[in-house]
């Protein structure tokens, strides 16, 4: 009933020379109950995808379809949608109930105390039972946000459309809220498609993830896929805090020559690697190892630049001894070992966890190996 | 029961129906009436004075009412002196008043939206509407009396409480005083607007530009202005139009005297059409005037900064 | 409908508060309803003798457009008995005077016809010209409508008959009068006493006592007189002492203005010379009221020479500060001039669009007869009776005092109207800016008058 | 917002609290000046209003009288001038509820829609008050005539209407282009039609504006002259030709004149008290919406 | 130079008995210099202390003082600060050049040239270079706050105040920018006032933390102090991501019973519970161990309710076996390691990363235990 499927979607702000493509000729099915969640950085034209799902955008190219009807022309209102907008676009003048209950009068026959009813249980939820008579102006930026976001939850409808609705929540909350979340589109079986910058919040509450730059889809998978099996340099890089670290060389035989150190290659990554000379091996901070003797051949000599600690982990900024360039790359460690900035260190990092991309394109050509039941659940997703 | 009427409507029920009617259609619906009412109100007069500036239309000539005339109304209309005359006197009227009100009027709203006492505030803001209430006939009439250097109020309490020597205003300083007059009579249009239109700048706007250091009055030009420019816009040109045609007020204070001196383009219009009763010279006078303001509000529209505004 | 009935119409007594009593400016017959049940103001039998059918336009109505004029207010006590005694219900149209010009202009000029009746002044001739007027002649000459002996048509005063057929430019009535006001001037008795000083009769005699009075008293201007621009304004004025200095306007019309004659010349000399030196300050731009204001207030020694019809409102108490030291005298001539002040009368014409020009003329016709006229005077407080027979009535004079009686009668027999031209209005604006301009200082009253002149003969000649 | 109420001089050795008194100080000084101004005058002419005749003309002044209510009850008496003043006070609230229910979802039209040529749109909208009443008057009249117009209560509102609606159309406009599309858009996705997001969010937050301009329409039809005067005989009569029957061919009665000016004025008064609170309902939309 | 003092500082909104607490009697000294992150639920006060010290609000009492100066009296301009406001504030008829030009114009004496330049050069830094003769409107939300930050640091001011300004951007361009505010907080030297929600950005970014809750103080800290040292309840669950998990119980003998397992107290925990009953076993998401097979004693059995797979590492809920409640708790595990719903596993408890609080006031009774080297560091902090 609630099936979405974008169409070779294109949104052009502006026209001619100056004009902006803030969605480029993007296509995607999104299946009746679906959670997605879309990711890309900031200016990767997210918003505008979701102004274009409900109505309040038209697209410059490309169809948008829900449930079996071509939308293109309807709008807003006739899409059956609820909102979270990233800037909340709270009514100034109406209270946190009014606010929450006009949906609910717009849309819906239901009788004032019904609507009473229901907007007190989700302001309730949303830990803001005690605002209901202020107005947006006196309340604190995540009080308003709660507010944008239970007044979208109160309704019924065929879509959620959420951008960012968490940002301005602290990290306790956060997890509160996305349980909600969660639960409510699962309970509703709600098509919902979801906007975040936070990772584990992509990581975590969508079935799928859309991963978007420059207002061209990336991949979209399940989170699992697009984090341990990224389809390019970009994904990798853009999901996982801190980012994957990548190391530009060039092949020579079985060895990649990087700045700094040499890395042997695995026959298998040398079969995928093929004719291309130009390579990029990245490698995540959490699966590179600190030693402070040497261990293995996969080794590098490294020294600590600068020690972030946060609390159960740190994150040690390291720089090759032999490297010629300035750059520094992130392995993470235990938050209790003791590692002092400008000591000297080993670094591991396990054939098992490299990644391989294409230096030109950014095409994965190597994934990274999994434990076995990880790769099983992996394939069992796709 | 079935009425033809009926079989139109293939919707799920009449009523629904028209609600969707009236929302697809509702831009249409919205601006209809008004695009009505406009039509009515200046086609006819339009063409009806287009139609006088080109005939013989002098009143006490009833032979040749009516016949075509060429261009020779609008040639009076330049070789007059009359007429010349009175375009500059009405430029320097809505000049002169127009900088005061605007000026006064904005410096009014500014202080008053700052005033915290709310009784205070509702004091100010009623009492500097009043003016405007008062009839402008009235006003004048009264208005002459209290300015009369014999027996008037003003140059009375001038001269008593002030070390100047009150003028005499009608005679010696008209123009001057009739844009004063004015002034108090019509301040209060731009207050107004002006308040209404400062109520709406956003909080936060002002809060951001006292902490990026700007003083008082940048914060009036670089923030406070540029956010109110459309309402500040729209009250410029609306007062700017209205004092276009300023007349009873001056009317009845100069008559258009001392001599020419305050003879402003309505009063000539009125004096030529009718008291001279040449209606087709007082036509081609207004629409030489329509033409002017018509120009000069496009003028201000494109070119003084105001574009963008209006996209 | 609305009860349109004023309790007070009868006003309290006298000609100022009269205004204040019964004006239902636009009261539509109101009294008709109500006339019936109450006591006539007028006997009907004063009319019945006449030899006019009265109720031939039974049941019709008349629309009057009027200026805010205190012949309104005498008149509408008696406008039931009009009603009863004709059928014909009157409904009343009552405006300040710019209002009213600008309304009649529009009604009559667009063929409206709304009004059946309605005041006419200087415009008399632009009127006529442009054909709107209908001539009341057929009427005078119809026998059911007009009896001669009754009305009395020489009772009226020369100069008002004269106005009433365009102002001498007309072969034919254009209306008839029903007011009539004759210059005066007004004196402060008590300055008089104090200075020793004489009722002036010429124009020196007159300077010198302004003279006396604006340089001895600090507070209180010479004279004050009309400085205003406007063809009834300070134009009105001068114009009486042009005449007294022996020159015409439009000797030859339209070739010679006579506005730049010697005596034109030296009329306008006086008058702004007068104004100038012992007037008050401001003076170029005073309209009558400022003159009738200052006088009343006690700030000024004289009004040289104005509209009779100040006197009620001089002489009332409840208006004015110096009721009881106020005399009333002949407008001073030159000493080797004739005296002959301006008068000036209001006519009510009907127009070729009127839908009721029969039922306008009865109206006319009884509102200038004698019993109502008389009856106004007498017992309302009018003071401009267009009759002669009005200031010799005893009991008339008896109530305005035979001093303003005698002086406005002699003043109206000696009196002579303006001629009002079709272009009268234009010319006599050009001709009232340019006296403005010199009492205002700012050009000599030669160069004023030279220039009046030659634009009146412009526009004349086009 | 206050705009006007903090430090001028980053090192003022003032404490808070007398700067706050002197800022404060100067600008009620200020703003009682222009009462003074504004209300002289008024009070001038209530004073007259409640003085016998002679005293309203003499100088020096006679700053203390005994008050008279004369002319008011002659005022009262008088059945035209009562007839009239409430004929104008319906005509010209009919007028401006009209000419808002007219004027304002135009504004907004204007304000939200690609309008072709919107430039030359607005400057045709504001022609119409352009010309000086005298030169369109007597057109009005015929039209008034032939359509049966002349002297009807229809007819003076529709008159007020016309010479009110370039003003709301415009003063509105440039309001409603203030108010941030995000609200709107939200009511759509919440399911409201347009004109429900019209009539739910954009007007409650136009408020300022939509009275401002009430005020000023009212204002302008109730103190209008000439079209009443042409257009109008004795059943649609409207209060400002009342006021002039007081200046009269050879005197003007300032008591009562004052009397029915001020009169005139009470009105306006009452509905501007009325209206006082939404004149201010500052809304800060800056809280609200991220921009 | 830009020392900032909070002596006792109370804002109330409204008043009576409607009144909102929304500071509570604050006192704290910043100094010159220093970066102070605050952290705290929403609602908890932290924006309107900001504001506070902006001189936007007005507190209702206590004093604020800046350098040697009581400022009570001076309006936000005669303070010196640059701000970045939570819901940006960006001047919406202003270019971003202008926008980010406009502190400058008004406090400062540049050159228009000058001002350019350095206009330009924070662009550039924000990844808005290309931005810059956009208005607000035509930006998406990311876009919009990185301008009201380059708005901030363009300035040169005495007092930074930040509120919550890496929000609504994408994790990697947020640890730039950290990297970015960082880097020039060093450089610059200027004391200041941070915001956030963000568990990294507190971690990682300041010099202390201030924990606020309800308007009132909680703690005053380095970040690892705060995270390794709570001073009560509310700090040690708010700080760390997912939080603390919390166990009630009663002390029986040197026994701590809990709904669901039996924790033995050691001797040390004994003494610093003293005589209490009631305490509160805390232990963090990462401190306890799965495992799946029991081997110590300070294990419990507990049963897989849900697990989180976040990449590298998962979180998984776990229910004791044996509770009577329906409470679950987290714990952290290896991203690959093969664990599924429903499965029963072994949790083990180390004594030394466990907590107590007591169960009345919150108050920390027993902290952690820390490697050596983590503790000698935690001690040269303070
Ligand atoms: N203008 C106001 N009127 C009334 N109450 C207010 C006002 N501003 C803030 N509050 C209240 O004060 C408390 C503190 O608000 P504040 O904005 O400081 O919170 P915060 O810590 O910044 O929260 P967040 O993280 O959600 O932004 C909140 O409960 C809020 O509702
Ligand atoms: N109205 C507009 N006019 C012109 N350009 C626009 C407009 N709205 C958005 N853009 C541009 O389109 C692009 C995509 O914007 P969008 O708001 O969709 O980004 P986003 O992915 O939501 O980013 P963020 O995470 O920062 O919110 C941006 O480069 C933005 O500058
Ligand atoms: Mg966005
Ligand atoms: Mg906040």
């Amino acid at each position: 009933m609630a099936k979405i499927d974008l169409d070779t979607v294109t949104k052009r702000f502006g026209s001619g020379g100056d004009a902006v493509v803030a969605v480029d000729d993007v296509s995607l099915e999104i299946e009746d109950g679906e959670f997605v969640v879309f990711v890309g950085p900031s200016g990767s034209g997210k918003s505008t995808l979701l102004r274009i799902v409900a109505g309040l955008e038209r697209q410059t190219e490309g169809d948008v379809v829900i449930g079996d009807t071509i939308v293109n022309e309807l709008g807003p209102r006739a899409r059956d949608i609820a909102m979270v907008f990233q800037n909340y676009a709270l009514y100034p003048n109406m209270t946190v109930e009014e606010n929450m209950a006009f949906g609910l009068k717009m849309s819906t026959d239901l009788s004032d105390d019904e609507i009473e009813t229901r907007v007190r249980e989700t302001a309730e939820k949303m830990g803001i039972g005690r605002l209901l008579d202020n107005t947006p102006g006196e309340m604190s930026g995540g009080q308003q946000q709660r507010v944008a976001l239970g007044r979208a939850i109160v309704r019924n409808p065929d879509v959620f459309l959420m951008d960012e609705p968490l940002s301005n929540l602290d990290a306790k909350l956060r997890t509160e809220m996305r349980t909600e979340i969660n639960r409510l589109q699962n309970e509703l079986d709600v098509t919902t498609l979801y906007v975040t910058h936070d990772q584990t919040e992509a990581m975590t509450m969508g079935d799928r993830l859309v991963v978007l730059n420059y207002g061209e889809l990336q991949q979209v998978g399940t989170p699992l896929e697009c984090f341990y099996r990224p389809k390019n340099r970009f994904v990798a890089g853009f999901l996982g805090s801190p980012s994957m670290n990548f190391f530009e060389g060039q092949t020579e035989g079985g060895t990649l020559r990087l700045d700094g150190f040499d890395f042997d290659l695995t026959r298998e990554m040398q079969s995928a690697a093929g004719s291309r000379n130009e390579l990029v091996l990245g490698i995540r901070p959490e699966d590179a190892k600190i030693h402070d003797t040497p261990r293995s051949s996969h080794e590098l000599e490294a020294e600590v630049d600068v020690v972030e600690p946060m609390g159960s982990i740190s994150y040690v900024y390291l720089r090759a001894t032999e490297q010629e360039g300035d750059r520094t790359f992130i392995v993470e460690t235990d938050g209790q070992r003791a590692i002092t900035e400008g000591q000297s260190v080993y670094v591991e990092i396990p054939d098992d966890d490299v990644h391989l991309f294409d230096d030109e394109d950014g095409e994965t050509i190597h994934q990274r190996k999994l434990g076995e039941d990880a790769e099983v659940e992996l394939e069992g997703q796709t | 029961m079935s009425t033809p009427t009926q079989t139109t409507s293939q919707g799920p029920s009449g009523l629904a129906r028209l609600r969707e009617l009236w929302n697809a259609y509702l831009p249409y619906w919205f601006i209809t009436p008004m695009v009505l009412v406009m039509l009515l109100i200046t086609i006819f007069p339009g063409a009806y004075d287009l139609y006088l500036s080109l005939v013989k239309y002098q009143l006490t000539d009833p032979t040749t009412i009516g016949q075509f005339n060429g261009l020779a109304n609008y040639e009076r209309v330049f070789t007059s002196g009359g007429a010349i005359n009175s375009f500059v006197i009405t430029i320097t009227f809505v000049a002169g008043a127009l900088a005061l009100e605007t000026g006064i009027g904005f410096v009014l709203a500014a202080l008053v939206t700052g005033v915290k006492s709310d009784r205070m505030k509702t004091f100010y803001r009623i009492a500097f509407i009043i003016p405007m209430a008062v009839a402008p006939v009235s006003l004048a009439t009264i208005g002459r009396i209290m300015l009369n250097t014999e027996i008037g109020i003003i140059p009375f309490l001038i001269q008593q409480f002030t070390p100047f020597v009150a003028p005499n205003f009608l005679s010696d300083v008209p123009l001057l005083t009739v844009i004063l007059v004015d002034t108090w009579n019509w301040t209060p249009f731009m207050f107004i607007i002006f308040y209404a239109g400062m109520s709406s700048v956003p909080k936060t706007l002002l809060e951001a530009s006292k902490v990026d250091g700007a003083p008082l009055w940048r914060r009036y030009v670089h923030v406070i202005i540029p956010y109110m420019k459309p309402v500040l816009f729209v009250a410029i040109l609306i007062r700017l139009i209205d004092l276009f045609r300023t007349f009873g007020l001056v009317f009845s204070l100069t008559s258009g005297g001392p001599g020419t001196a305050t003879e402003l383009v309505s009063i000539n219009i009125f004096q030529t059409g009718f008291t001279f009763v040449d209606l087709g010279g007082a036509a081609a006078i207004a629409i030489v005037y329509l033409v002017g303001i018509v120009a000069l509000c496009n003028i201000l529209i494109i070119k003084v900064g105001f574009e963008g505004v209006w996209d | 409908t609305r009860g349109g009935d004023s309790s007070s119409g009868d006003g309290s007594g006298d000609g100022t508060s009269g205004d204040s009593g019964g004006d239902s400016g636009s009261d539509s017959g109101g009294e008709s309803s109500d006339g019936g049940s109450d006591e006539l103001a007028i006997p009907l039998s004063e009319y019945q003798s006449a030899d006019i059918d009265w109720r031939q336009f039974e049941g019709s109505e008349i629309n009057i457009g009027a200026v805010q004029h205190a012949w309104v207010d005498a008149i509408k006590p008696a406008v039931p008995v009009f009603e009863e005694l004709t059928g014909i219900d009157v409904v009343w149209n009552v405006l300040p005077e710019q209002e009213f010009r600008t309304k009649r202009l529009t009604d009559v000029s667009t063929g409206a016809g709304e009004w059946d009746v309605f005041f006419l002044d200087q415009v008399v001739n632009q009127f006529r010209e442009s054909g709107w007027l209908q001539a009341l002649d057929p009427y005078f000459e119809d026998d059911s409508m007009y009896d001669e002996e009754w009305y009395d048509l020489d009772d009226l005063f020369e100069a008002t008959r004269w106005q009433a057929h365009g102002g001498g430019y007309s072969d034919t009535w254009t209306g008839i009068p029903i007011t009539v006001e004759v210059q005066t001037q007004f004196y402060r008795t008590d300055l008089y006493d104090e200075y020793d000083l004489e009722v002036a009769e010429t124009l020196e005699e007159f300077q010198s006592n302004a003279q006396t009075i604006h340089e001895n008293e600090s507070d209180v201007v010479g004279t004050v007189g009309r400085g205003q621009q406007g063809y009834g304004m300070n134009i009105y004025i001068l114009n009486t002492f042009i005449r007294q200095y022996g020159a015409e306007l439009w000797d030859s019309y339209p070739d010679n203005s006579g506005l730049d004659s010697e005596g034109a010349i030296s009329a306008a000399e006086w008058y702004v010379n007068l104004l100038q030196d012992y007037g008050p300050e401001g003076a170029s731009s005073q309209v009558w009221s400022d003159v009738l204001s200052t006088m009343q207030s006690g700030n000024a020694g004289h009004i040289v020479s104005d509209a009779n019809l100040f006197w009620p409102g001089l002489t009332d108490p409840e208006s004015s500060d110096v009721a009881d030291r106020i005399a009333v005298a002949k407008a001073p001539a030159p000493a080797d001039g004739q005296f002959s002040p301006n008068a000036f009368a209001w006519q009510i014409a009907t127009s070729q669009n009127a839908d009721n020009s029969e039922e306008a003329f009865l109206f006319m016709l009884w509102a200038s007869s004698e019993p109502t006229n008389t009856w106004m005077h007498v017992e309302n407080g009018a003071g401009f009776s267009v009759r002669q027979s009005t200031w010799e009535n005893e009991e008339y004079r008896s109530r305005v005092g035979d001093n303003f009686a005698d002086v406005t009668l002699e003043s109206l027999q000696a009196a002579a109207p303006d001629p009002f031209d079709s272009q009268y209005p234009e010319w006599g604006q050009t001709y009232s800016e340019e006296l403005q301009t010199a009492i205002g200082g700012d050009q000599t009253a030669e160069e004023a008058m030279t220039r009046a002149a030659s634009a009146a003969e412009d526009i004349v000649g086009e | 917002m206050a705009a006007v109420d903090d430090a001028q001089q980053p090192d003022s050795r003032l404490s808070k609290t007398n700067r706050e008194r002197l800022v404060s100080a100067g600008r009620h000084a200020a703003l009682l000046v222009w009462s003074f101004v504004v209300l002289f005058p008024l009070y001038w002419i209530v004073s007259m209003s409640l003085k016998p005749p002679t005293a309203a003309i003499s100088l020096p002044p006679d700053w203390i009288f005994l008050p008279t209510v004369y002319n008011y009850i002659q005022l009262l008496q008088q059945s035209s001038f009562v007839y009239a003043f409430f004929n104008s006070v319906f005509m010209v609230s009919a007028s401006v509820i009209l000419v808002l229910l007219i004027g304002v979802p135009a504004a907004y039209v204007l304000s939200r829609y690609d309008i072709p040529k919107q430039r030359d749109v607005l400057v045709w909208i504001l022609s119409s008050r352009m010309l000086p009443p005298v030169a369109v008057i007597i057109p009005f009249f015929v039209i008034f005539r032939a359509l049966n117009l002349y002297d009807t209560r229809i007819g003076m509102i529709f008159m007020y209407i016309t010479i009110n609606i370039s003003l709301v159309v415009w003063v509105m406009k440039a309001f409603f282009d203030g108010i941030p599309e995000t609200l709107e858009e939200a009511a759509r996705v919440d399911g409201a039609t347009r004109f429900q997001a019209f009539r739910k969010v954009i007007l409650p937050a136009a408020k300022p504006g939509i009275f401002s301009v009430a005020i000023i329409s009212f204002i302008f039809a109730w103190i209008e002259l000439l079209f009443s005067l042409v257009l109008t005989n004795n059943n649609a009569v409207t209060v400002t030709m009342q006021v002039y029957q007081f200046i009269g061919v050879r005197q003007i009665e300032w008591g009562m004149l004052a009397a029915a000016t001020t009169a005139t004025i009470i009105p306006v008064v009452i509905f501007v008290i009325a209206v006082n609170r939404y004149l201010a309902a500052g809304l800060s939309f800056g809280v609200v919406i991220k921009e």
